[in-house]
């Protein structure tokens, strides 16, 4: 008479996690922005695929990072709803890489404790702190001087600081604003497996904004192609190769052509407007 | 000359707008300084610093009051400076300092301020003439505390019943009391006191000149005199007409114009000997108290008219 | 949104009835007798009257118009010395001395040096608490030049601009922030000092005469009518300066 | 290099240098009268006998003391309101009249309703140099919050910072500068009034009742040696400001 | 009589002339910088070539931006000289591409008028620099809007109007420290191309950082690899494609073995520190 219920109960819960871990993480409703004459968004519908790495490609000052600064509640909507979980926002861990990382990063600080920063406002304790920033680090194997404070650091060590602050919380959802703009060549390779490696491991939600076509594509589990402003979601292409990716897979016919149709769409998008 | 009659003689005079102004404010309005063809040219200079810095500087010829001791010592610093021409008289009668009390604290003579928390008006003349005058009451330092107090301050520190009573002058004296939260205890205390003789004369203001308007413009200076020496007259032949000068150029309030006691008013050329003597006592104390530098001869800085 | 935007306006009178409401329960609690600190109607009372048939009208506007000269002839003087001093912080720091001296004195005891120097009219006023604010405002503009962001200067400095030219183009604008903190804090202090000149080198007007005047009478609802007319007029000269903020100063934290 | 760093600690020795100069040629000149404006060498000596075997020395602590707890107290009220207030627009405007009014009414004009919360004693010059201070401190900071950078504030709050965590950790910061700007600013006003306070609500000690007793009795080298003095410690809290702000604020203009 | 010293004269001056065209623009010697413990140059040596269009290319934080900074005489050198056509560093028109685009605008001046600044600072007149503003917006057919302040633009359109201030003066010597790392996809190849149109029209003296190695070689007669800091001058690779260069030449044996040199010496003196 009792083992019933629990047993309904149980499978309405595991039915539950399914939907849930096959529902969209964020869904966004009738968004609406306009900075002063401009419409950046309007009316515009989205859903982030939960557990999936997702780039955004599109022209310059179509409204990438104002997406993502809506998404983690920076800057407020004129219209619309964003919804995580079917929940408004509320204490959800953001990982963050800023576009403008030199001026998100705290020149008060040295990069070590830049990086431990976000770990600080969870409340973890110091010795902690301490353990897990080396770990990131060893784990990434950067090999910077983590005593200078951000301004002493090229452009390229500062963005490096930024990604490792934004990693280092694990968090539930990654928004990656051009994250290796300024990383030199074998760097930027090398940042990428990483990137693919934790994704791996944590099956994170990640939103990547990249200029990069190959980039986007070699990382992406699904590609949001966006027009001009106001923007619309050309096309939401989805790129389904096994992981770990290689360079390899940067060879096979189903990388060439997602590639070829990336840019293709896009191309038609820009000449455009 | 023609043109005489059109063009006064003008004479700049830095005028503190107090009380002991008012021969001043009496030649002005009586239009005594007219009669002598002098057109005077107000200053308000709020105290004796600015008075004397003025005065030094030639930027004032004739403070309408000065405070005898600040004009000793500016007299010392720089001969001649202030040059008396009148003086200003306080006595029993002619109340201006005085032992107050607040209504409430036992106290019926100066004696009985023994442990009170007590002010005083400001400066060390008068800080050290209070405790001169206390110290002749038997009053040693350590008996009473005493705390020197802007003159603004007076009535609102005694309502706010911050002191026990103190060391106050006019108008506030007269203000306090009218108010109800204080009542004097001994006024003409220098006189009693500091001078040994209660009907003795403290002149511890009066009018002065500077010598360069005595010596550069001998003739307007003289004519400046005969008109304060009306103005004198005036008041001490109609003291109530006088009063109502009071309201409207000193700061003395409407409610106790009627009742704050008058000065005794002289010119130093109608001083008698004594009196010259009196004031020379009064300039001996300021030196035994430190607030006069030197020893001076006070016929040095009086000037006849 | 926009009834919001007008509610906003309101958004200073919250101020001022928090302050009157504090007063008036200190006026009703009797924490302060009422002969001392009379209740906010009779001052705003004697104001009225005094505004309108007495004499504080006049005395208002004769210290707005000391308080605006003595500004003028500050922010003149002080803006492009700051300026200057600021860009070279070795120069800087040799009349730092000064600057900090001067700031540290109290005005009325430069009276005595004011009044032999420019006479007992209104010059005197008018220099002092011209000399007062333009040591607060000289140092603010100095500060924040010597604060600017680094890399605009550098911008600049590749361009060609020649060392005026940056001073001009670039720490100005980027000094501006400070320069009108500097400015709000001198036009303040330059009232202070004018009401304090007018209440003790003396005067025959302003609204520091009023408040003496009014002091030696002992008669408080019109000393505190003419304090609260100073600080208004405060307030009103800081927010002439904050509304000129607003308008050039849009880029502050960007 | 190294000798050039040592010569650069003389620096302020300049600023001073020129302003005995300054002061030696007008007494040298004659511009002013000698009996009103004394000899820098008069003015030594005078400080030198007071300092050694007068009363100045014991003064000067006295209001060392003063403004020392009228600063500190004024900096441990300022400066978490000023974060608060400027972290709020909208709050900080609606309590802005009430700061630019007390900020703009001469201390000495609020003498009279200190003295009775407080009676004559040190109590009422201290809280009303610690008010005056906290003014000029809360506008400042409250101004350097708002002007903060507000990428660093957003970077914080995407990471899940509390507000209040974001005031303490990043607009405390962002705004040092400006909060020391400020602080050295309500130093120096602290000190102008209590020297002013000395002066004119009855003090037994301090420079201001040095000053005022000196200028009662003419004694113009005493004046201006507690006048000096009072400037001196004026610039040397400025400096104990300056050294710890170069200590910590390392970042401005990066 | 005359005539002849005349003419030899003449002959000395061309002789001068190609003299100096050949010289070298920039001649760096015994260049030291340190930063508080990390020497970043330690007596370093280099020749920048007249006319030529120069990528460096190196790993991040090896001092790049750090050496075109001194060369500008942004940063102070700690020993060395550095010399413009043999003589110390005086009234040189530079263009400058900040790596920190963003910071180096001026956030009071609209994008307009940031571009025309440096004509401003040469005292060009107001009707002339509008007229030149419009002419460089309308030449490198850029679609932004320019009445915007630097803070209201996305940052693409912020160092597109980066790079228009810097070229916008006709300069001597281009420094172009990572000019593309904020623009889309298709925005960077059209630059690129610019890029090589102003320098085959005016064969600007051009120093470009770049991290993209195939951007630097397609867009370079010469790729100066940095080693770690501090930085060696590891070579000096010569690619002599004629100009103008297309998407075929990125095809050219001499491009890919080029390509491919850089690579491969860059990746064996990064793995090395
Ligand atoms: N504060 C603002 N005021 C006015 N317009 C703004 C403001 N902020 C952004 N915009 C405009 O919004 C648009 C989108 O900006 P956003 O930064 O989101 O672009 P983006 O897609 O990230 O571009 P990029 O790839 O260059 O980074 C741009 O056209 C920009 O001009
Ligand atoms: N102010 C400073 N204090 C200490 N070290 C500094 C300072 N500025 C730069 N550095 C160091 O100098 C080195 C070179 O910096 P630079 O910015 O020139 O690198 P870069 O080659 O431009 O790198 P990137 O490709 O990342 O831009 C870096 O290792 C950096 O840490
Ligand atoms: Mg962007
Ligand atoms: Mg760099």
């Amino acid at each position: 008479m009792t083992a019933q219920p629990a047993a309904k109960m149980e499978l309405s819960r595991n039915a539950h996690e399914a939907a849930r871990r096959t529902a969209p993480h964020v869904t966004i409703r009738g968004l609406s922005k306009h900075f002063s004459d401009a419409t950046i968004y309007d009316n515009f519908d989205f859903d982030i695929p939960r557990g999936k790495l997702m780039s955004v490609f599109g022209p310059n000052g179509c409204g990438k990072s104002t997406l993502i600064n809506m998404i983690a509640g920076l800057i407020p909507v004129d219209a619309g709803e964003i919804l995580f979980d079917g929940q408004p926002l509320s204490q959800i861990k953001f990982g963050y890489v800023f576009q403008n990382y030199r001026e998100a990063m705290f020149p008060w600080l040295r990069a070590f404790d830049n990086i431990a920063y976000p770990l600080k406002v969870m409340g973890v304790s110091k010795s902690e702190r301490t353990a897990r920033v080396e770990k990131i680090v060893a784990n990434l194997n950067v090999k910077i001087d983590l005593n200078l404070y951000p301004y002493q650091m090229s452009g390229g060590q500062q963005q490096l600081v930024s990604i490792m602050r934004a990693l280092i919380v694990e968090p539930e959802i990654l928004f990656l604003d051009e994250p290796f703009s300024a990383l030199d060549y074998e760097m930027t390779l090398f940042m990428r497996e990483q990137l693919q490696r934790v994704f791996v491991e944590t099956s994170t939600t990640t939103v990547l904004v990249s200029h990069d076509l190959e980039e986007a594509v070699y990382l992406s589990d699904r590609i949001l192609l966006l027009s001009r402003h106001p923007a619309r979601a050309v096309e939401f292409v989805h790129y389904d190769a096994p992981r770990p990716r290689t360079l390899q897979t940067m060879s096979e016919a189903d990388f060439i052509s997602t590639k070829a149709h990336c840019l293709e769409v896009f191309q038609r998008e820009v000449r455009k407007g | 000359t023609p043109d005489r009659a059109v063009a006064q003689d003008k004479v700049s005079v830095g005028v503190f707008p107090i009380s002991s102004s008012l021969p001043y404010f009496v030649a002005l309005e009586r239009g005594f300084f007219k009669e002598q063809n002098i057109e005077p040219e107000t200053t308000r200079l709020m105290g004796g610093p600015p008075n004397v810095a003025a005065m030094m500087t030639n930027q004032i010829e004739v403070a309408a009051v000065l405070v005898t001791l600040e004009g000793l010592n500016a007299d010392v610093k720089k001969p001649g400076v202030a040059m008396y021409i009148g003086m200003h008289s306080q006595t029993k009668v002619w109340k201006m300092e005085q032992f107050v009390v607040r209504n409430g604290f036992k106290a019926e003579t100066i004696a009985d301020l023994k442990g009170a928390k007590l002010m005083s008006a400001p400066g060390p003349a008068n800080l050290n003439t209070a405790k001169a005058i206390l110290a002749k009451n038997g009053l040693k330092e350590g008996d009473y505390t005493i705390d020197q107090l802007d003159m603004g301050q007076h009535v609102n520190a005694m309502t706010a019943g911050t002191f026990d009573g103190g060391y106050t002058l006019e108008p506030s004296a007269s203000m306090m009391i009218k108010s109800g939260v204080a009542r004097s205890l001994e006024a003409g205390v220098i006189s009693k006191y500091i001078l040994g003789d209660e009907a003795a004369n403290a002149y511890a203001a009066g009018c002065a000149m500077t010598s360069d308007f005595i010596q550069k413009r001998p003739d307007v200076a003289k004519r400046f005199a005969a008109a304060w020496r009306k103005a004198i007259d005036y008041i001490n032949a109609n003291p109530e007409e006088a009063r109502k000068y009071l309201a409207k150029n000193t700061f003395t309030p409407d409610n106790v114009v009627d009742t704050v006691p008058m000065l005794g008013y002289i010119m130093v050329g109608d001083m008698t000997p004594k009196q010259v003597g009196e004031l020379q006592k009064f300039a001996d104390f300021g030196n035994s108290i430190g607030v006069v530098p030197e020893k001076l001869d006070v016929t040095k800085i009086l000037q006849k008219y | 949104m926009i009834a919001l935007k007008r509610l906003q306006i309101l958004l200073p009178f919250v101020g001022i009835a928090v302050l009157l409401a504090v007063w008036s329960l200190t006026v009703w609690a009797r924490i302060v007798d009422p002969v001392l600190l009379p209740s906010p109607v009779s001052t705003f009372r004697a104001m009225w009257i005094g505004m309108t048939s007495g004499k504080l009208g006049v005395d208002f506007l004769k210290t707005v118009e000391r308080t605006i000269y003595s500004t003028a002839i500050a922010a003149i003087i002080a803006i492009p010395f700051g300026i200057l001093l600021g860009s070279s912080e070795k120069v800087y720091r040799s009349v730092e001395f000064v600057i900090d001296f001067f700031r540290s004195t109290p005005a009325s005891a430069m009276f005595p040096l004011f009044l032999v120097l420019f006479g007992v009219g209104d010059r005197t006023k008018i220099s002092v608490a011209a000399f007062g604010a333009a040591l607060v405002i000289l140092f603010n503009v100095a500060y924040g030049v010597m604060n600017a962001r680094k890399t605009r200067i550098l911008a600049a400095r590749v361009m060609g601009a020649s060392r005026l030219r940056i001073l001009w183009d670039v720490m100005l604008l980027e000094s501006l922030p400070q320069t009108f903190v500097g400015l709000r804090n001198g036009v303040s202090l330059a009232l202070v000092i004018v009401v304090v000149a007018e209440m003790f080198i003396g005067s025959t007007d302003g609204l520091g005469q009023s408040v003496f005047e009014a002091q030696q009478l002992f008669n408080m609802p019109d000393m505190y009518a003419a304090i609260f007319a100073a600080g208004a007029l405060g307030y009103g000269l800081n927010l002439l300066f904050l509304t000129i903020e607003r308008r050039f100063v849009h880029w502050s934290g960007k």
